[in-house]
């Protein structure tokens, strides 16, 4: 339970921090803290109560044991793309600070209207 | 034989891409080819001369056919067309020099605009209308802004309006096809028999908007004056003669092709035994009589002057249209087609003499009557014409519309059209006054007349205003044929005019001629005998007790009606443009002002919009799924 | 300030609907219905132990090529971005040299470092890793390196190349199932083997190791861009 | 021999092209950039040999890994799937050609990979049949995006690649918290199979992960509120890309929310909600338009205003409507791809995006004047052009059942029309009949971007001029989608 309580507030928290702050690299915290939140919640919906990681690396392990294997491995592809993003998105930043002199958000608007 | 619509429909298109690929090898392949075309579409239209073909399929859409039609009605409409393309390309090739402007698409889009044009009178119905409709407004928005710097921003008003009107039109076809599934003609006309006063109602309306932009009725002319005077010579009679008459020909379409007096009469209230809408049409045509009348007299442009008294012609067949009865429907097309001849005449020959002098300046010009002596003939051809004096063709036309309203007893709208053709007297004379008489400036006195290419269609309109004109018979043939059709009862006529006890009363042209003739030739007579006259030069003349010298001469046609001007200040005050000018710049302010407060280019505010979207459905989910 | 509590109104009521709508699968249920064949088939079909990684690599499959293509799509967007870019002079004097206990200690941890990685991209079929975790360890390693030594570039071609030959991999045994008689993407056409052996599984670790080549090389990409940002000086690739 | 009408080559052969420009881009150098022309005439051929599979059996279903779905992903390609994955690989191809010409600054190996990748990712979102595979489709285009965007790494295109990931990374969290709703709801994936297991939730069930799946999507699909990165991106990526930005992913994200509302989230409630949306997205792109100076920008912006038309015609929820959205779809990318094309060989020879440069220029680039105004035309929907007929038909459709807020929303799109037609004639002036005051040397774009143009431009002529089998194309495919005959299509094919 606590897991979906984290998720949402994760997912809240970055949303605050992308539309409240004001500096570049605390959006792209909050980026990453949206997209942690949504892995966690991933995870925590295959949960099954009781269950064990879905490998069958020792004898007498039993399907109705594990959890949904399914989430996990969606959640490996999601965090690939998301530190994908991050990486590119780090990218950006820098250059913009090269251009702009500023990690203000509210300095950064040449493109307008 | 039915075929041959097609083929007809296609040959301009044909003739203007032939000759744009033609213009690349040489001009004369493009003036050949274009004047070919053209001449072979009036042959074609020649062909249908009184017929009336129903349906010819050519296509389909949307489970509507698209169907081509002729009737004798379209075809005076598809004459007027295919006949001043004809003179316009001829005329075009002296007029519009190769030197002057580039001209690699110029006789593509005329031929274009041509094209449309024989559309929109053979579509059998309303998408064929419609799609030729708008083909017409973009082609003819190219024609226009060749007139170089000032008739890029007519040419802007105009199609933008023109786009207006067009979707007003759309909307209304919508309408009509949502209800019937079928934009033929005929099933128009049988939905609307079946259908509430409301739906008649709008539909008419909103058709009517798309028709009133094109035929420049007011108050929504405000495009005319402005293109027809920047576009290029050959253009303008092209618009002024031909293409504001497509709004008419719609509008008869509309009320007496769909609608009709009777069916009209039995769901809406009438005044004068006028259907309440067509009478609100028939002021509407009335005002623009006397109004573009008034702001004609005030001009000192040729071409502007000419416009606004296009709008004052259109008036007339649109209050003939409109008033219902055969008499002045008869009239109001009669009218059409008299207008397309003298109007045409008389942009050609003012086009002449821009290309002579390079000024339509009205009181820049002055005395060339013994430079151009032909083209002094024919424009006072077609101002007496225009001012509706007999032998000529404008006579007899204002002569039935005056009839049928005397007959109708609307005796307001009757001497609103008096007005407006005694002020065209104002103006036409001040137009030949100003361009041939007086006193001829310095720089013009090299002037010759014009090529014998810009000559001939001169010739041949003025040659026509004088056949129409003492022979209706040959016109009204046609139309009352074609009335018929559209459930007239016919009114008799001969060849020379109408006989007694008809409709209206005896008309013989031949006859009022020859009286009118005599009284003349007695006046003149009297004024040789009478008045002390005598000849002097044509510089004899005096200016504040001073002699005026040849260089320095006295030019008197600046202000010409000064003091009439004067009087009708406050009517010319009344300015249409100004309103539509301030509420297109209030949308702009508003525009801009909302733009600039979404895109702000904050990339908070932006992320901000997609968290007030998700909040949105979050509230509609926490209220228990219900959005409103 | 306003904008703060609105937003935080805002953020609250998403929250709330987020919890209402997930009240009703609550936590530790089970859902399944295609995982539960995935649990029971998996093995069967797919002959590797750890259904996570049959299901990424071999029932979803096709996933696992559009992140490979996302993680070299990440790649190239940072190698364009960083394209000719270089430090100044100063910002290049700025870096503090890192001290001798560093350098010494990532020397020697190092080739563990590549060792670790390959063993867990290797038996990704049977315990849990894989292409992705190890070729994020063997990335690491190289940060390692650049950090302890400021002036280090990787043979980038030779980068790119792994790259383009580890994704050509994947898309090849990915292609061969279609001249198969299953026509089918991806099928894993060699046999299963014996399970919780290293030879197992099929196609599977062929590819997780190509996956982990081409995550090691990405990312070892993405920090000598990062890091040429300013040990470059300007023109540098 | 193997049946190359199989939908997922149309996205594993790019894939493959691309990972061998990674391959030989370091000792092939110049040779790198034909490679993506190689791959879109490949899967301009594949999409072809599809056209008798799909007519004849109404879907193409192609499985992965040997299984059937729901177990594995499967790609399906139902009929306006396989349309606008023609039009994307046309205009892939033809975007490649041009790239030849059009791209000269380096890293050209990278700038080729993304491209490639691009356009194979907007075609994996039009035709996968499995919902996170959509999310990774989303993923995979725009990240691509984001790097072409900023490729001329000058201050506009950073800011603009900025604003547009993190936009697009928000969009693509809030994708993936309605895909896992619906996999919290029915434990599947696949979309066929969630829509046969959705049937038991209540609306408000089915709101929320349509309302995350429709923000995500709508990011990428340039919808008002949420568009505001695509007047800055449009402009700042390179012209070729913009063509493709502006051609296929609005339409791409667009057709996604098609598919899904009509599949899996089986409701009319939403419709209405929808239909707001779509009249703000064209009041405000157009009338944004209106005031650019930058031609790209006014295209961007009219990208948006074209996105409000269709989605409007969508949210009618009538074969009719739908019908026209497509057509609508059809034709914005046809022309949208072939006017920022042509700007973008402007732009070259011009050097700037100001609209006021661009004076004279009918003179003397006549060739891709003459493909602008047609665009252009076609776009405002004058006849003969193709906008004119999906014009006509989403006019139609929309009166069909009218009442009053139909009516006015009629009204607003005609005059937003207006607005249109008065940014796009004031363009055309400018090039025909304006004076150029400085004294450049323009010449005509190359005849390899040229070609580029002429294809698009003779596509759209040709359908122009012969519209009833696409017309009638798209009615049919309208139907099936309205019809849910998607899902039955596909259980019949073993689409499950």
């Amino acid at each position: 339970m606590i897991y979906y309580v984290g998720s949402f507030l994760l997912i809240a928290l970055g949303l605050y921090a992308v539309i409240i702050k004001k500096n570049l690299i605390k959006i792209l915290i909050g980026l990453d803290l949206i997209a942690s939140g949504v892995n966690l919640l991933i995870i925590s919906i295959g949960y099954v109560k009781g269950g064990t990681a879905p490998i069958f690396s020792r004898a007498g392990l039993k399907a109705s044991m594990m959890v949904d294997p399914i989430p996990q491995a969606l959640t490996l592809t999601a965090i690939v793309i998301d530190a994908s993003e991050m990486a590119l998105a780090v990218a950006f930043v820098v250059l913009l600070y090269k251009y702009y002199g500023t990690l203000d958000i509210k300095k950064i608007r040449s493109l307008k209207w | 034989m039915n075929i041959l619509l097609e083929i007809m429909l296609a040959t301009p298109f044909i003739g203007g891409l032939l000759a744009f690929i033609g213009g690349k090898v040489h001009r004369w392949v493009r003036y050949a080819v274009a004047v070919t075309f053209s001449f072979l579409t009036l042959i074609e239209a020649l062909v249908y001369y009184n017929a009336t073909i129903k349906g010819v399929v050519w296509g389909s859409l949307f489970g509507s056919k698209l169907v081509l039609q002729t009737n004798p009605i379209s075809w005076l409409f598809l004459f007027i067309v295919t006949a001043m393309s004809f003179l316009i390309v001829i005329f075009s090739i002296g007029d519009m020099e190769e030197d002057k402007i580039k001209l690699d698409s110029y006789y593509m889009q005329l031929l274009f605009v041509e094209g449309a044009m024989v559309g929109i009178v053979l579509a059998g119905d309303l998408i064929t209308f419609f799609m030729f409709w708008e083909i017409m407004s973009w082609t003819s928005y190219f024609l226009i802004i060749y007139g170089g710097k000032k008739s890029v921003a007519a040419g802007y008003k105009y199609i933008i309006m023109s786009i207006i009107g067009a979707y007003s039109m759309f909307i209304a076809i919508a309408m009509l096809y949502v209800k019937a599934h079928s934009l033929v003609y005929a099933d128009v006309a049988a939905t609307l028999a079946h259908s509430s006063a409301t739906f008649v109602v709008w539909t008419v309306v909103l058709l009517g908007i798309g028709f009133f932009v094109k035929a420049a009725v007011m108050p929504l002319h405000t495009w005319l004056p402005d293109a027809h005077s920047e576009a290029p010579s050959p253009v303008s009679p092209l618009l002024s003669g031909v293409l504001i008459k497509m709004g008419a020909y719609g509008l008869f379409i509309v009320l007496y092709g769909f609608l009709s007096v009777q069916l009209a009469g039995n769901i809406m209230p009438s005044v004068f035994s006028t259907p309440i809408l067509l009478y609100i049409i028939q002021w509407l045509a009335a005002l623009s009589i006397v109004l573009a009348t008034f702001l004609a007299i005030m001009q000192e442009d040729a071409k502007r002057l000419l416009a606004y008294s296009s709008i004052s012609q259109i008036g007339y067949v649109v209050l003939g249209i409109a008033t219902g009865t055969s008499l002045g429907v008869a009239g109001g097309l009669f009218h059409a087609l008299n207008h397309a001849i003298f109007k045409g005449l008389l942009f050609l020959a003012v086009g002449a003499v821009i290309y002579r002098t390079g000024t339509r300046n009205l009181s820049d010009l002055g005395g060339l009557v013994k430079k151009m002596p032909y083209t002094f003939t024919a424009l006072l051809l077609g101002i007496i014409a225009l001012a509706g004096v007999p032998p000529l063709n404008g006579f007899v036309s204002k002569w039935m519309i005056y009839e049928a309203l005397l007959q109708k007893k609307e005796v307001f709208l009757l001497i609103m059209a008096f007005i407006g053709s005694t002020g065209a007297f104002l103006y036409v004379y001040r137009l030949i006054h100003s361009i041939f008489l007086g006193q001829l400036p310095k720089k013009y006195e090299n002037v010759k007349d014009v090529p014998i290419l810009m000559q001939f269609p001169i010739w041949v309109l003025a040659v026509l205003t004088i056949v129409f004109g003492i022979f209706p018979g040959l016109a009204m043939n046609v139309i009352v044929k074609g009335m018929k059709l559209f459930g007239f009862k016919p009114i008799a006529y001969t060849l020379f005019g109408f006989p007694q006890g008809t409709a209206m009363g005896a008309l013989k042209v031949i006859n009022i001629s020859a009286v009118l003739v005599v009284a003349f030739v007695a006046a003149w007579v009297l004024f040789l005998i009478l008045s002390k006259s005598r000849k002097v030069s044509q510089y004899d003349n005096y200016a504040a007790g001073q002699v005026v010298t040849p260089e320095l001469k006295y030019n008197y046609s600046f202000g010409f009606y000064m003091s009439f001007g004067r009087v009708i200040k406050s009517i010319l005050k009344l300015g249409i443009e100004r309103i539509y000018n301030y509420w297109v710049d209030a949308a702009k302010v508003f525009g801009d002002y909302y733009m600039r407060r979404v895109y702000t280019g904050n990339l908070e505010t932006y992320n901000s919009y997609i968290v007030i979207v998700v909040t949105i459905a979050a509230v509609a989910i926490l209220l228990g799924g219900k959005l409103w | 300030m306003v904008r703060k509590v609105v937003y935080s109104i805002f953020l609250a009521i998403i929250v709330l609907a987020l919890a209402m709508f997930f009240a009703a699968y609550p936590f530790g249920k089970n859902k399944m219905t295609v995982g539960e064949y995935y649990l029971n088939h998996g093995v069967a079909q797919t002959g590797a132990a750890n259904i996570v990684t049959s299901v990424v690599l071999d029932y979803r499959g096709f996933d696992t090529l559009g992140e490979v293509s996302v993680l070299f799509a990440a790649a190239a967007g940072v190698a364009i971005l960083f394209f000719l870019a270089g430090g100044t002079k100063r910002e290049q004097e700025d870096l503090t040299k890192p001290n001798f206990v560093v350098r010494v200690g990532s020397r020697i941890i190092f080739p563990f470092i590549l060792l670790f990685g390959s063993y867990i991209f290797i038996h990704g079929h049977l315990t849990p890793g894989g292409g992705f975790q190890g070729g994020s360890i063997i990335a690491s390693g190289f940060l390692l390196l650049y950090l302890s030594y400021p002036g280090t570039r990787t043979n980038r071609d030779g980068l790119s190349i792994i790259e383009g030959l580890a994704g050509l991999t994947f898309v090849v045994l990915g292609l061969i199932g279609l001249f198969l008689p299953q026509y089918s993407f991806l099928y894993n056409f060699l046999p299963k083997g014996i399970l919780n052996t290293i030879v197992s599984a099929g196609i599977l670790p062929i590819i997780y190791i190509a996956i982990g080549f081409k995550v090691a090389s990405e990312f070892a990409g993405i920090v000598d861009d990062m890091m040429c940002q300013v040990i470059c000086r300007g023109g540098g690739k | 021999m193997v049946n190359i009408a199989n939908p997922i080559l149309l996205v594993v052969i790019p894939l493959f092209f691309t990972f061998l420009i990674a391959l030989s881009g370091s000792f092939l150098k110049s040779g790198v950039k034909y490679l993506p022309v190689i791959a879109f005439a490949l899967n301009l051929v594949v999409s072809l040999a599809l056209i008798p599979e799909v007519v004849k059996n109404g879907m193409v279903i192609a499985t992965t890994a040997g299984f059937k779905p729901p177990f594995a992903i499967d790609m399906a390609v139902d009929k306006l799937g396989l349309f606008l994955s023609i039009i994307a690989s046309l205009l892939g191809f033809v975007a490649s050609v041009y790239n030849l010409f059009y791209i000269d600054e380096e890293p050209q190996e990278k700038f080729h990979a993304l491209f490639t990748l691009l356009v194979a990712g907007l075609t994996w979102m039009i035709i996968t049949g499995d919902i996170f595979n959509l999310f990774v489709a989303f993923e995979v285009t725009s990240i691509a995006a984001f790097g072409l965007v900023g490729f001329h790494r000058d201050k506009g295109a950073i800011e603009a690649g900025f604003k547009y990931l993190v936009m697009g990374s928000i969009g693509g969290s809030f994708l993936l918290i309605g895909i896992i709703m619906l996999y919290a709801a029915t434990g599947t994936l696949n979309i066929v199979d969630i829509a046969q297991k959705t049937s038991h939730l209540t609306f408000q069930q089915k709101l929320f992960p349509f309302a995350m799946i429709f923000t995500g999507l709508g990011i990428e699909g340039a919808l008002f509120p949420l568009n505001a990165w695509l007047p800055d991106a449009h402009p700042a990526a390179p012209s070729s890309v913009s063509s493709i930005l502006s051609g296929i992913m609005t339409t791409a994200a667009i057709y996604a929310i098609i598919r899904l509302t009509n599949t899996i989230f089986d409701f009319n409630q939403i419709y209405f909600f929808l239909m707001i949306f779509a009249l703000l997205t064209l009041i405000f792109g157009e009338v944004s338009a209106f005031f650019q100076k930058d031609i790209k920008r006014m295209l961007a912006y009219s990208t948006i205003g074209q996105t409000g038309l269709f989605f409007f015609a969508f949210s009618l929820n009538t074969v009719n409507g739908l019908q026209g959205a497509f057509m609508q779809m059809v034709n914005h990318s046809l022309s949208k791809g072939m006017l920022f094309l042509v700007v973008g060989g402007m732009i070259m020879q011009v050097g700037s995006r100001n609209i006021d440069d661009f004076a004279g220029l009918g003179r003397k680039m006549k060739v891709s004047s003459f493909f602008l105004a047609i665009g252009a035309f076609s776009l405002m929907g004058l006849p003969p052009f193709f906008g004119f007929w999906s014009k006509l038909k989403i006019i139609f459709a929309a009166l069909q059942n009218a009442n009053a807020f139909l009516v006015a929303s009629v009204v607003i799109i005609l005059l937003m029309s207006v607005v249109e037609g008065a940014y796009f004639f004031k363009l055309l002036q400018v090039m025909f009949f304006g004076k150029q005051e400085k004294d450049v040397a323009v010449k005509e774009a190359s005849y390899g971007m040229l070609f580029s143009v002429v294809v698009l431009g003779t596509v759209l002529l040709i359908i122009s001029f012969y519209p009833s089998p696409v017309i009638d194309f798209m009615h049919k495919a309208a139907a099936e989608i309205i019809n849910k005959n998607y899902i039955t299509l596909a259980l019949k094919l073993g689409g499950l």
